[in-house]
């Protein structure tokens, strides 16, 4: 297929646009060419613009307009015009910023062809497997899909607003009680403090955290400077506790550890053993030291429950992917580009213009069905 | 003051309604149209590295991965590091007389980072040669990446056979619109563990992952020994060695500079250049140059009279003629819905205009994949309408104000001016070569409350002269009235009539 | 905006038989290594260290108020050379800056409060923006926009950037005019 | 403080033109060029040997607010080998050795500033708090490193410079024998 070849000569560019970071690159390479903020500098006022913070559509397409560009022009360094790109979107993606995206790719940016891929699913290409309990912890929430023989089960998906932002809310509210002017602080500093300062701590010492009298010593406390003019103390407390968020229950008794167990619920009672055993965390929140382990202590945790006694699971098993976790999905989005799916399952720009809407959910689905 | 700095308080509305200073708005002439920076479609002209200054040729900068090979950036704080001559290190440390060889090594000059810090030998090559790392998982990657590949060909043939088979109703039904979460339910109802079948006719496929039971631990450090935060990496030094982000500063690589660009812009509707750059990066001057700044007058405030609400105040405004013809300026009264006559008039000669959204050349087959190497036609935006709101009125002059043409040696000359042009005394205060300064009164709307940021607006005619000849015979340039819609942003109002 | 006059004491600046306008309150060191082109504007206190080695500036320079131009070192390997500083036509160097490049380009607009480091090469057509600060050896393509500190490119310059700085240094120029004494 | 006391050390270039103000003190090969300003308000101040002050550098002694008693007059000791690039402003009650204040930048009177540090340009330091040794402050956020090392020497430039400067400027006579 000579067409073909010629076009996997082409440099197809995979975007994933996260809330909080997009992870950009190339389709058949092993990482992303840059993991960047997804904000723009606003030419008004020439202040950052978070392109999360669009305030309607119109808005959201000049923030893409102009991220985009930048990608284009100061990263990838040719021209989109008549070439196609992959798009790595949530499952759970608002219907209002994909349908943008692909406007903005389509209309200013004239790309030839969009091919949007389900994060969760191709995540798992990067093991070479078919299924597993896929979680993705990003910005604003964290989703558990279950994908079983190349499908995401998507009926079984769970959600809950544990993410980066609320950990930063968090850990904002925590250093309040020992600093002032902390509420000042741009979130970037805060960002900053959770990367180098905090860390998922222990199941035992976490239930010290809540204690009057803890019987532990708490991590040594961190002086943070801000700036050349200031320094706040994290204390060894707010260093464990920040995290402890994604891991205790709220009001509906829900946390990380029951999202995962409930999404296992929901599958066909054979798989759910298989699910366990295959658990692919991704997302940049997963990465802090002491997240699996405690996921893990968690899980056992909540098994000893009355709700998930049934589920007769005996053990939980972690995939290691062979990347950094915060860009395995973009990866699995750069393993598909690379085949021929491509030029079989993409979205044109004929057939865009001329139906002028995007299909939902286009996923591999089909590509895994035909061979019966 | 300018464009160079300071806020940009005139503002041309460009074709597309986007409001823009003059210097960053282009004129194609061949639409007779300005353009600006979101209208057009940029193009990569040529790869340089902003460091060293050298070009690469297009398919050079790819295999580097948009990278210079000599150039290297800080991994501490991303500026361009230094090569400096380490102590020449003695080629035999036994012999002192034996001659000292130069070494080198890589040094950041703002932190002071230097590839000694990490434990980096010395080179004895100037520039280069510093070792690059692999990605630790590319085998197993390449494996999988193959695996798919060779899946999703199969499964394309596959389908090719089916086609052929049956017309493939139910495909085309789940291409449409998407299988609903009922259809999966059905399909994960499937038998368990059946083997993908091409999985099983593939013998040289690689081992999928195997989960472990064990997780790496919380390392135990973290709770016992006191943080060094010089030492722990920020999430910008972290994300700039994608591969292994490293959480420690003795884990920094030096990183290879990104490459940048020069860039051309094409007209979107006439696919003309309106802007070519010079092929050496050092080089600041462009082959094709349609800039506004040399084809339209240029406005500038000279002094508003203090603004009070319902009261006329006079504005003076400089108008400057950068072409070579003479030209006469009309001021009109603004029409702000974006049809506005003018735009009809002179797009007249494209009746492609209304059907902007029907991609261009809609062929059976799918022709992006066939046409790549060629450029295909662009497709037009349509035209927004101006966001902006005006709250002043501006008095519409009866006359008009006729500028001279841009003349270099004028700047030069001191004496008075040649021309004589019977002016409006009223409208033009002040004359200078191709400079003329014009008295307007505006008024600012009623009601509006103290400090209001006031805005008034105008439509500026001016006629433009084209001088390419569109024939041979045809030696006249063309002159055409063109219309500009202008925003002027005038201060705060001080108070009321 | 059009520019406004601006007035200076005639008795406080001396200008030269080229339209140089140098204010006595200046600190030109080495003035015997200092070339101004014609038509430059040193204004009141600022500092061109001549002595170290020579500086060369071009036509319709504008030398702001504190704003210190300094030839830079470099270290060889039998002691320290200071290298000459050139600066093109059209280049605004703003208040309180200190300029230690090894070359400044033409249409160079650098802003208030800046530390250009040493050695640095600002190209043609770049602008840097106040406040900045270049680490030593920045070499600045032409057609950028740098800022903050470190200064990295933050963004474009319009492709007339080069005729906007050579109306915006001339009519500097033009309207830095002595204060009319009445 | 209104009387001055200048006492410069032999082998000290000191340029006429720079504004000292207090009682001061100046080492052995301490380069002081025109238009640097040392202010000794709160007491003497004494500067060691081979230090490089250049242009429009200001050092100042002056006590924060809530330190000023009038029972013993501090003294502001600054170590050899410290370099005060061109518009740095120092008023750290104590500096050690093999320093350097790059351009702009700013060190306030809470500031104790070891061995070996360099402030980068543009930083401003103003938290009460000592310095480690090498360590290395840049950036906009004033960010905090520390160096394997202390910077280099700039006895070269030093030498370069002392046989240039009295080319151009008049030197200030040294009034002290070692």
């Amino acid at each position: 297929m000579p067409i073909y070849e010629a076009l996997s000569d082409k440099l197809t560019v995979v975007l994933d646009v996260g809330s909080a970071y997009t992870k950009f690159g190339f389709s058949g390479e092993y990482a992303p060419r840059c993991i960047i903020r997804s904000e723009v500098r606003c030419k008004k006022t020439n202040t950052i613009r978070r392109i999360i913070d669009y305030e309607n559509q119109k808005d959201l397409y000049d923030l893409l307009v102009d991220f985009v560009h930048v990608l284009y022009f100061k990263y990838a360094l040719f021209s989109p015009k008549d070439k196609p790109i992959v798009v790595v979107e949530s499952l759970l993606c608002p219907t209002l910023f994909r349908e943008t995206l692909a406007k903005v790719l389509f209309e200013h940016y004239e790309i030839s062809m969009l091919l949007m891929l389900p994060s969760h699913l191709v995540g798992l290409s990067t093991l070479g497997a078919e299924t597993a309990l896929v979680l993705d912890v990003g910005y604003f929430e964290a989703v558990a899909i279950p994908v079983c023989h190349g499908l995401p089960v998507i009926h079984a998906w769970q959600a809950l607003p544990l993410g980066s932002q609320i950990i930063h809310n968090n850990l904002r509210a925590l250093l309040n009680s020992d600093n002032t002017g902390i509420n000042n602080l741009p979130e970037s500093v805060i960002e900053d403090i959770k990367v180098r300062c905090c860390f998922v701590t222990k199941q035992k010492r976490a239930a010290q955290l809540s204690v009057a009298k803890p019987e532990i010593t708490f991590a040594p406390e961190v002086k943070y400077p801000i700036g050349g003019s200031e320094i706040i103390t994290v204390s060894g407390k707010v260093r464990e506790k920040v995290y402890e968020i994604l891991y205790d229950e709220d009001n509906d008794h829900l946390c990380l550890s029951t999202m995962l167990l409930d999404a296992i619920t929901k599958v066909d009672i054979h798989l759910r053993n298989k699910l366990a055993e295959n658990i692919l965390l991704i997302g940049g929140t997963v990465m802090v030291p002491g997240f699996k382990a405690r996921l893990k202590e968690e899980l056992h945790k909540q098994l000893k429950h009355d709700r998930y006694k049934k589920l007769k699971i005996s053990s939980f098993k972690f995939h290691t992917p062979p990347c950094k976790e915060n860009y395995t999905a973009w990866l699995g989005g750069a393993i598909y580009g690379a085949t021929e799916l491509l030029s079989m399952k993409a979205l044109t720009r004929e057939k865009y213009f001329k139906e002028n809407r995007l299909p939902d959910w286009p996923n591999m689905r089909d590509n895994f069905r035909t061979n019966n | 003051m300018a464009h160079v700095v300071g806020p940009e308080v005139v503002k041309y509305a460009c074709t597309c309604g986007l409001l823009k200073s003059i210097s960053s708005l282009y004129f194609c002439r061949y639409c007779c149209q300005l353009r600006c920076g979101f209208c057009v479609c940029h193009e990569v002209d040529s790869h340089f590295c902003g460091k060293c200054c050298e070009n690469l040729p297009s398919s050079e900068a790819r295999l580097k991965k948009n990278r210079c090979g000599n150039c290297y950036i800080c991994p501490s704080c991303q500026q361009e590091l230094s090569t400096r001559i380490g102590s020449k290190g003695p080629s035999n440390p036994e012999d002192p007389k034996s001659t000292p060889k130069k070494m080198y090594y890589l040094s950041c000059l703002y932190c002071r980072w230097s590839s000694r810090d990490v434990g980096i030998p010395d080179q004895s090559a100037a520039t280069g040669g510093w070792p690059d790392r692999e990605n630790v998982n590319a085998n197993r990657l390449q494996e999988i990446i193959e695996m798919y590949k060779a899946m999703v060909l199969a499964e394309k043939q596959q389908k090719e056979k089916d086609k052929k088979k049956q017309r493939g109703k139910y495909l085309s039904y789940t291409d449409r619109t998407g299988v609903t979460a009922a259809a999966l339910r059905k399909r994960i109802g499937l038998p368990v563990d059946i083997q993908h079948s091409l999985l099983k006719a593939k013998p040289k496929e690689p081992e999928p992952a195997i989960a472990k039971e064990d997780v790496e631990d919380l390392p135990e450090e973290l709770l016992t020994k006191p943080v060094n935060l010089t030492e722990v990496t920020t999430i910008e030094q972290r994300l700039l060695q994608i591969d292994l982000q490293p959480t420690t500063v003795e884990k920094l690589f030096p990183v290879h500079k990104q490459l940048s660009i020069k860039r051309s812009l094409r007209c979107r509707s006439c696919e003309h250049n309106v802007s070519k750059p010079e092929y050496n990066p050092n080089s600041v001057k462009f082959k094709i140059q349609l800039f506004a700044y040399y084809h339209v007058p240029e406005i500038r405030i000279v002094t508003v009279e203090p603004l009070r609400a319902g009261r006329p105040s006079e504005l003076i405004i400089k108008f400057t003629n950068p072409t070579q013809h003479q030209t006469t300026i009309t001021i009109l009264s603004l029409v702000l819905s974006g049809d506005e006559n003018e735009v009809k008039e002179e797009t007249g000669d494209q009746p492609s205009l209304p059907q902007e959204k029907q991609p261009p050349s809609l062929s059976s087959q799918p022709s992006s994949l066939l046409s790549l190497s060629s450029r295909q036609p662009s497709i037009t935006i349509k035209p927004r309408p101006v966001s902006q709101e005006v709250n002043a009125d501006v008095a519409i002059p009866s006359s008009k104000v006729i500028l001279p043409p841009r003349d270099d040696a004028a700047e030069y000359d001191d004496s008075g001016d040649t021309h004589n042009i019977q002016d409006d005394p009223k409208l033009v205060v002040w004359r200078k070569s191709n400079k003329a300064f014009v008295k307007l009164l505006v008024t600012p709307k009623q009601g509006l409350a103290l400090n209001t940021e006031i805005v008034a607006g105008f439509t500026m005619q001016h006629i433009y002269t084209n001088t390419i000849a569109t024939t041979v015979e045809n030696r006249e340039p063309d002159k055409h009235d063109h219309n500009i819609r202008v925003f002027l942003t005038l201060g705060n109002l001080v108070g009321f009539d | 905006m059009e520019l406004r006059e601006i007035n200076y004491n005639k008795n406080e600046y001396v200008e030269t038989a080229s339209g140089n306008k140098v204010c006595r309150q200046t600190v030109l060191c080495g003035s015997q290594n200092i070339i101004l082109q014609g038509k430059v504007i040193v204004q009141a206190e600022a500092i061109i260290r001549g002595d170290l080695a020579n500086v060369r500036t071009g036509r319709y320079c504008i030398i702001s108020k504190e704003a210190v131009i300094r030839p830079p070192y470099k270290k060889f390997s039998k002691g320290v050379a200071f290298f000459p500083l050139t600066m093109g036509d059209h280049v605004f160097v703003g208040e309180r800056s200190v300029v230690s490049a090894a070359v400044v380009g033409s249409y160079v607009y650098i802003g208030k409060n800046c530390v250009i480091g040493r050695r640095c090469i600002l190209k043609d057509c770049c602008l840097i923006e106040d406040n900045t600060v270049l680490a030593p050896e920045t070499v600045v393509p032409p057609f950028t926009r740098y800022g903050g500190s470190p200064g990295t490119n933050i963004g474009d310059l319009p492709e007339c950037q080069a005729d906007l700085m050579v109306d915006f240094t001339r009519g500097y120029y033009q309207h830095f005019q002595p204060t009319k004494i009445i | 403080m209104s009387r001055n006391s200048i006492k410069i050390l032999q082998g000290a270039l000191v340029c006429e033109e720079s504004k000292l103000r207090g009682d001061i003190t100046i080492g052995t090969g301490t380069i002081i060029h025109p238009s640097a300003t040392i202010l000794a308000e709160a007491g003497p101040i004494i500067i060691g040997d081979c230090c490089l002050i250049e242009e429009q550098v200001k050092i100042i002694h002056r006590l924060p607010f809530d330190q000023q008693d009038k029972e013993n007059t501090p003294v502001l000791i600054i170590g050899s080998h410290n370099v005060f690039e061109v518009d740095c402003h120092v008023e750290a009650p104590k500096i050690g050795n093999y320093n350097v204040f790059e351009s702009k930048s700013f060190v306030g009177n809470k500031v104790t500033v070891t061995n070996g540090c360099i402030i980068g340009a543009g930083c401003k330091v103003t938290q009460e708090q000592i310095l480690k040794e090498n360590v290395i402050i840049y950036g906009h956020d004033c960010h905090m490193r520390e160096g394997l090392d202390r910077p280099g020497l700039q006895t070269l430039q030093m030498e370069t410079l002392s046989k240039m400067l009295p080319n151009y400027h008049h030197i200030r006579k040294p009034n002290k024998k070692n």
